[in-house]
């Protein structure tokens, strides 16, 4: 494979790069209600360079590439697109796209201001993490993907804390801190893999690495650091504070898509970098890692009073689901694999939409009447029947019922467990569905029920349809064809590594 | 034979020792202090690594810039606020945590010690291609920096710029578009001002030879602009000139002006040389530092902006 | 014991120096502080990464030490962000601690 | 022929979905809910066409669907459509449309149609679904505390057997060589799966729940009581099949697999008493009938146990007329409850005669449908030990039904009102449809009803029911008083089983509170890195 | 270069030394703050001063001579602001 070049269509992926980067600029210099303008007006640009390198990717039916500068690593930095690449970069856009919509009216410049502190900071650190996704995505180098991580971390920290509240302020900091811990163990981990073997981009790593002390531990010390930053349990103290104190447009952004970045980068870690290696262990460790955290978050979300924290423990719960993907795909060229491996991208995917247009349906709901005490919901349906509809699609895709991306994910998850003989995950999968369809119950039973609710605000319509058309889209992913799974396939590096 | 060696372990020992303290000292403000003197400790491992820029921004951001930051914030918490005893650690909890932190550390070291030798190294790469490529730049490193990993570079001038808005983004609302505030209320002592009268100048012509010589020897844009950054905040110190109100257009230029115009040339060398972040080969040398040349501006305003924090209350009088 | 060596186990030390601190000191700046001790000690890492691969009439591998201007840089910034946090925090509420329970989720759902 | 079969089969889908899509449409709903008895026509059309000929297959292009039909498939799918048709007609025109009720309805709607017509798996699994979930909306949205306490238990059961099933239909595809997720080639694969055996105890236990199987049953007098008589009707008759189709579709024809044939069986039987027993201890008419139910589907689980038992192939149409004879009998039964307390006391001796012979039915009663229905059954329990337990079984209904008809003297509270007038006042003519409309079939199916009419299977079947009829005088007469027995039963025990699970919650809320301080969280973290390096380092 | 001048430097880079370790002893061993803050400032100075003196002689160039000058310069302002910064700090603590 030719790696190192840069192949026809590379160029949209440094585009892709600059137009939110350049947005970034732009709102900073330009401050005031043109930040807002900056950022609302890259967002069709976006989309229609994500789908144009999924298109090129779909042409090519191999990755695309760009080395930058002209100059191939191992000295320079390469960027690849290949099939999850282009599929994650159109979900992000079209999400983000979704959020900034959606946080129009809250994030506006008011009137008589010439500029305000939380819509200018809202303008610009959403289009910071739509550019470091961006560069997660489609990055080729460890160190140029530290940089975007923290990117990534720089811009998140501040949504949390936007509104100035004490407990955001110690949600946010909670999470900043970790976060770097993340980092900088990351970090260390690149080192290790450079001084080991004198390159950092991952496709000339993966064709070096050996099964040395030195990368056992880069590989250990990265991917702790990127589950630090997923908040795969044990370590997701900071994510259902700061998911559910953020505003609504935030959390669907970092629920939806940030805790995604790290997810993301530790799949190219362990099926980019390390293919060549026997990793059944630390796969088993993952998934054990993930079905704890499927349970007890689960469990968890189950016993919430709030909403927007119920829907943060969901998060919790449904990232364990990914983590499901290392045992059920570590199979190489075997034909299970690739359904674990779908499996984990359509998880992905399918949590990143249900997960975005709930919070956002959180969001409408908590400013519709005030609060976000489910046990106050009591017939509160009858007043928002959109945004319980909207609840009630993201709740079947999370519950894995049919016809949603949940189901599928979880369909072809049982598939690769059920034919790799790995009986052991069926059982986490299955139980956090039951799980799952609990605590949509607990949201959706009493708001249907008869009771009397009034509302503060009346909702704006606009808001409600990006958060239906946001589910909407979890559910269509439920009819993907498999030409879609077989573009998730493009770039997998398979070898006949041996389970 | 030589004493090296000797002053090497010495140096690590110290560098430990220091380490140990700003972990152990029971103070806040202790720690902080220690932290500062171990920053500036480091930048001599840094020197005897051979690495000479980086022990400069070592002891320019280490020892310098984040020493004022520090320093800043722990005299602010210091006294107000110290965590009750009630939630210090019980003793097992520091049992388990230290042989688990020692159990990390030395596996690191053990790893460390199994690299593989002969080392992998990019050096005769770096070398070839600075040599073919013709970029004119006697410092490999300024060459990394600038050419090979200049999207690194870039996107590390955006998180600057980014670190400055997430930090105005903890302003209170209604302290919005003032300026930071100053770093003494009181008027400043003489010595502070005469310091800063005197190394003004000097300081401002060290901090362009540094980025100057860059292109060559050690040093750079992001050396040469820590310097100038650090001129500017001790001018504030002495209050000879105040900080600039956060919504002020020129500072926001200042601060965009190193990432705009490496993005610009970015995107121009698709067409000029054939791929985005390239240079043409005849000119790279003065693009470079034309490119770096606002770079520096960026740096000098950016590290000052994040010293002095989110702007406050009354303070735009 | 040649000086990367040396520099090596001192970078190996500083991690878990500061891993230590990082996990137990209860204070948020003594965290970052901490924090800043591991950054050094990967610094290090790389910095001996870079001392070892001298080669080509280079005295070290200038790959990785403009990594560590980099990461210094990056480091920088995340601290000042931290230090930002921290100080807004002090000013909003006399308690720093970031421990889940002493400062519980929000009582009523009055949230945004 | 087959062209317009595949138009009504998409059609039968289409139709609800329509309606559905059109209820989101303020402006349409009205129109839409009061439409929905058109819905079930082209079912109904594609039941009547499909009853006869080979089976029929159509892959769905872009959605990727196949539906399928076969005759015991038609046959059920006809009934059932006939039974919305009726329902949803008085329903709708006696009751102000209501969203909420109106979607579930249609939603119900849609599963029912669709699990009679779904050709593979994926589809299957989604009607099956469809027909489960929403039926909730049917009867527990209100602030009754029994009402929701039977919603939550009915939900769980449908969604724990949701889950169930998933793994088996999971691991049913999983031993399809060639990836094909058609029913008819998966079934075909299954014999020699190497799943087969789990495959096959998650599928009896999935549907199991559906069908109210023992140890499953306890949610199903809890939901019939505590539904509608419409709805319950509906439920009882039409919805319930979804379980019976799905084990006439996953459960492998004409392979001989005695064990499970044995287990089956045994677990049928078990069924059939159980309900018996436990319908004498219970006097209202809807709990009763919901025993019945679970005595009934007993009967059809054994005889797929003996058709397993022996490899028998036909054994689906047989299964599949007696199902249909049920569907019709129990929703006519659910709605005699209504009839019966709309009128009082005024009761005509036509109507009373009516009712008995209904309720008879079920256990055979000969002229009626039901006796037609036994005659399908007989080569399942065809002789030896079988033959008794049936029998015995037969007994045991007439017994249970006649307790019905004593008990149908005092309604529960509202039954009167939650019946539409519509349905009150066609309720002799619905009776008798569900008396002779299996009659229409029967030769359809292949079988011959002039059988039903010779003396001696006349007198067959006429015994049973006697000794049923006298056996329950007799124990009314002796004034016996049966032990209290809560509606549900066993399902007592579950809800406390269920309870104490709750306390878990807070030993999860402690471990993860405790899990969530920051030394706890940083010890994780090292902890990962030193397993993951150890975990490589150490080789595999 | 000279034989002379070399030992020469040798002796200046070695007083400084002795300058610098005599400082660091005093700050270790003198009894208070202001004392301290006396004996590191002198011995810095005067050491430095004498160890920049050693290494003009070795400078190969003018310029670099020159840079040497200034460091020393630039110590010697920074250590002179400082110590007075610290002495004052000293004042109002004891006041």
């Amino acid at each position: 494979m030719e790696l190192g070049t840069s192949t026809p269509g590379g160029y949209l992926l440094v585009l892709a790069i600059l137009l939110p980067l350049a947005g970034i600029m732009l709102s900073f210099t330009l401050g005031g209600r043109n930040a807002e303008r900056v950022a609302l007006g890259s967002t069709p640009f976006g989309i229609v360079l994500a789908c144009a390198i999924a298109f090129e990717v779909g042409q090519a039916g191999k990755p695309i590439v760009y080395t930058i500068g002209g100059l191939p690593p191992p000295l320079g930095i390469a960027l690849r697109a290949d099939g999850i690449s282009a599929v994650m970069l159109v979900a992000a856009a079209v999400i983000l796209a979704a959020a900034a919509f959606y946080a129009r009216s809250k994030f506006a410049t008011p009137d008589g201001v010439r500029e305000s502190r939380s819509a200018l900071t809202f303008w610009i650190m959403l289009q910071a993490i739509w550019a470091a996704l961006i560069i997660i995505f489609v990055g080729g180098d460890l160190f140029n993907l530290y940089v975007a991580l923290e990117l990534l971390t720089f811009a998140a920290v501040p949504l949390v804390c936007i509104d100035g509240r004490p407990e955001t302020l110690v949600a946010a900091l909670r999470y900043l801190l970790f976060a770097l811990f993340g980092s900088i163990c990351y970090l260390l981990g690149v080192a290790l893999f450079y001084g080991a073997h004198g390159t950092i981009d991952i496709s000339l790593l993966a064709q070096r690495v050996q099964p040395t002390p030195v990368v056992w531990m880069a590989a250990a010390l990265m991917t702790a650091g990127l589950l630090a930053k997923t908040a795969l349990f044990p370590v997701h103290l900071w994510l259902p504070p700061a998911h559910a104190n953020a505003p609504a447009a935030a959390s669907a952004v970092l629920s939806g898509l940030v805790v995604k970045g790290s997810f993301f980068l530790t799949l190219r870690l362990w099926f980019f970098v390390l293919p060549a290696l026997h990793t059944e262990t630390a796969a088993v460790i993952l998934g054990g890692l993930g079905s704890a955290a499927v349970i007890v978050g689960s469990v968890m979300a189950l016993g919430q009073a709030r909403l927007k924290l119920l829907v943060a423990y969901s998060t919790v719960a449904q990232i364990g689901y990914l983590f499901l993907v290392f045992p059920l795909a570590s199979g190489g060229a075997q034909t299970w694999s690739a359904a674990g491996w779908s499996a984990g991208l359509m998880q992905v995917l399918a949590h990143a939409f249900a997960k975005a247009g709930m919070f956002l349906s959180a969001g409408v709901l908590a400013e519709a009447l005030g609060h976000d005490r489910i046990g106050n919901l009591r017939g509160a349906a009858r007043v928002l029947p959109l945004t319980f509809l909207t609840i009630a699609l993201g709740g079947l895709s999370l519950m894995g019922l049919p016809p949603s991306g949940g189901f599928n994910a979880k369909w072809l998850m049982l598939q690769a467990a059920v034919a790799s003989g790995q009986w052991f995950w069926t059982l986490p999968i299955l139980v956090g569905g039951l799980l799952a369809a609990g605590y949509v119950y607990r949201i959706l039973a009493p708001a249907l029920s008869d009771g009397q609710v009034s509302l503060k605000v009346t909702p704006m319509r606009s808001q409600e349809v990006i958060a239906l058309a946001l589910t909407m889209a979890a559910i269509v992913l439920g009819f993907a064809p498999q030409a879609f799974l077989d573009f998730l396939e493009i770039g997998r590096p398979v070898t006949a590594s041996s389970p | 034979m030589s004493v090296l060696p000797y002053l090497d372990v010495g140096l690590a020992l110290l560098v430990v020792a220091v380490a140990a303290w700003t972990v152990a000292a029971r103070a806040l403000f202790a720690s902080v202090v220690s932290y500062v003197a171990y920053g500036l400790l480091l930048a001599f491992v840094w020197i005897r690594l051979y690495a000479p820029d980086v022990a400069l921004t070592e002891a320019a951001v280490g020892g310098g810039v984040t020493g004022v930051l520090l320093i800043t914030a722990g005299k602010r918490l210091g006294a107000l606020h110290d965590i009750g005893p009630d939630v210090r650690p019980g003793v097992g909890l520091k049992l388990l945590t230290g042989v688990l932190a020692a159990l990390v550390a030395g596996a690191l070291a053990s790893v460390i010690l199994l690299l593989p030798d002969p080392p992998p190294s990019l050096a005769p790469e770096a070398s070839a291609a600075i040599d073919s490529a013709g970029a004119g730049l006697g410092n490999p490193i300024t060459a990394v920096l600038m050419s090979y990993r200049s999207f690194d570079t870039m996107l590390e001038k955006i998180v600057l710029v980014l670190a400055v808005a997430g930090v105005w983004s903890m302003t209170a609302d209604e302290a919005w578009g003032r300026a930071p505030s100053p770093f003494r209320r009181s008027r400043p002592y003489a010595p502070t001002i005469f310091l800063a009268q005197m190394l003004a100048p000097i300081g401002t012509l060290i901090g362009i030879h540094v980025f100057w010589t860059g292109a060559n020897a050690p040093g750079g844009a992001f050396q040469g602009g820590a310097l100038l950054a650090a001129i500017w905040i001790i001018t504030m110190m002495a209050r000879l000139a105040e900080p600039p109100r956060v919504d002020a257009r020129w500072l926001r230029m200042a601060l965009v002006a190193g990432p705009a115009v490496f993005l610009v040339n970015g995107l121009t060398g698709e067409f000029v040389a054939g791929s985005f972040f390239a240079y043409p080969p005849s000119v790279a040398k003065p693009i470079i530092l034309f490119i770096e040349a606002f770079m520096v501006l960026s740096i000098a305003v950016a590290l000052p902006m994040l010293v002095a924090g989110p702007s406050s209350e009354g303070s735009d009088q | 014991m040649n000086p990367s060596v040396i520099a090596g186990l001192t970078g190996a030390t500083l991690v878990g120096l500061g891993l230590y601190g990082f996990i137990l000191h209860p204070h948020p700046l003594r965290k970052l502080l901490a924090f800043n001790l591991i950054g050094s000690g990967v610094f290090l890492v790389f910095g001996i990464v870079a001392r070892r691969g001298a080669a080509a009439g280079f005295r070290f591998d200038p790959v990785p030490q403009a990594m560590v201007i980099t990461g210094i840089v990056v480091a920088f910034a995340a601290s000042a962000v931290a230090v930002a946090l921290i100080l807004r925090l002090s000013a909003a509420n006399s308690d720093l601690s970031l421990d889940p329970d002493a400062r519980a989720e929000p009582s009523d759902g009055e949230g945004p | 022929m087959n062209d317009l079969l595949s138009i009504l089969l998409v059609a039968s889908l289409a139709a609800p979905l329509a309606l559905l899509g059109a209820c989101f449409v303020k402006r349409w709903r009205q129109r839409a809910l009061a439409l929905q008895w058109l819905a079930p026509i082209p079912s109904l059309a594609a039941g009547l066409i499909g009853m006869t000929g080979a089976p029929l297959s159509r892959d769905l292009p872009v959605l990727g669907f196949t539906l399928y039909l076969d005759p015991p498939g038609a046959l059920l799918l006809a009934v059932a459509a006939a039974l919305w048709i009726v329902v949803s007609a008085a329903l709708w025109r006696a009751r102000r449309p209501d969203g909420r009720f109106g979607v579930s309805w249609l939603l119900t709607m849609t599963g029912n149609i669709g699990v009679f017509i779904a050709g593979d798996l994926v589809s299957f699994y989604l009607v099956y679904a469809l027909v489960s979930i929403p039926a909730y909306g049917l009867f527990a949205f209100s602030n009754d505390s029994e009402q929701k306490r039977a919603g939550a238990v009915y939900l769980a059961f449908a969604i724990l057997g949701e889950a169930v099933l998933l793994l088996a239909f999971v691991m049913l595809q999983a031993g399809e060589p060639h990836a094909s997720a058609r029913i008819v080639d998966v079934m075909g694969a299954l014999p020699a799966s190497p799943w087969r055996d789990a495959a096959l105890g998650l599928i009896i236990a999935g549907f199991g729940m559906k069908i109210g199987m023992v140890p499953f049953n306890g949610w199903m007098p809890l939901n019939y009581k505590a539904a509608p008589i419409p709805v319950a009707a509906l439920l009882s008759g039409a919805g319930v099949k979804a379980g019976v189709i799905g084990l006439i579709r996953f459960l492998p024809h004409g392979v001989t697999l005695e064990g499970w044939g044995v287990a089956l069986a045994a677990i049928g039987f078990l069924s059939a008493y159980y309900g018996v027993v436990f319908g004498l201890t219970q006097r209202n008419p809807k709990v009763i009938l919901a025993y019945s139910s679970i005595s009934q589907m007993g009967v059809i689980t054994a005889a797929l146990g003996t058709a397993l038992l022996a490899g028998h192939a036909d054994a689906s149409f047989n299964v599949a007329f007696y199902s249909a004879n049920h569907l019709l009998v129990k929703a006519a039964l659910f709605l005699t409850i209504g009839a019966f307390a709309t009128r009082g006391t005024r009761l005509s001796p036509v109507w009373f005669a009516l009712a008995v012979a209904l309720a008879l039915s079920l256990a055979g009663l000969p002229l009626t449908g039901g006796a037609l229905a036994k005659l399908a059954m007989k080569p399942q329990f065809d002789g030896g030990t079988v033959g008794l337990l049936a029998t015995l079984s037969s007994i045991g209904t007439a017994l249970l039904m006649t307790h019905f008809l004593g008990c149908l003297a005092e309604p529960p509270s509202g039954a009167a009102e939650e019946c539409p007038s519509g349905l009150v006042r066609s309720w002799p003519a619905v009776a008798l449809a569900a008396l002779l409309v299996p009659w229409a079939f029967y030769e359809g199916v292949g079988g011959d009803a002039s059988k039903a009419l010779h003396f001696g299977e006349i007198l067959d079947g006429l015994w049973p029911v006697v000794i049923g009829v006298v056996l329950a005088l007799a124990l009314r007469r002796m004034a016996w008083s049966p032990p209290d027995v809560p509606v549900g039963d066993s399902i007592v025990f579950a809800e406390r089983a269920y309870l104490r699970l709750l306390n878990v919650g807070p030993v999860f809320e402690g471990l993860d509170a405790r899990l969530r301080q920051w030394p706890a969280a940083g010890l994780s973290l090292l902890l990962i890195i030193l397993s993951l390096l150890t975990a490589g380092v150490s080789g595999r | 270069m000279t034989g002379l001048l070399h030992l020469l430097s040798v002796a200046a880079i070695g007083a400084g030394t002795f300058f610098f370790f005599t400082g660091t002893v005093a700050l270790l061993r003198f009894p208070d703050s202001l004392t301290r803050l006396h004996a590191l400032t002198k011995a810095d100075n005067l050491g430095l001063g004498l160890v920049v003196f050693g290494l003009i002689l070795r400078a190969e160039t003018a310029l670099s001579a020159l840079k040497l000058i200034v460091i020393w310069a630039l110590v010697l302002l920074s250590g002179a602001s400082t110590a007075q910064l610290i002495g004052r700090a000293l004042r109002r603590v004891r006041e």
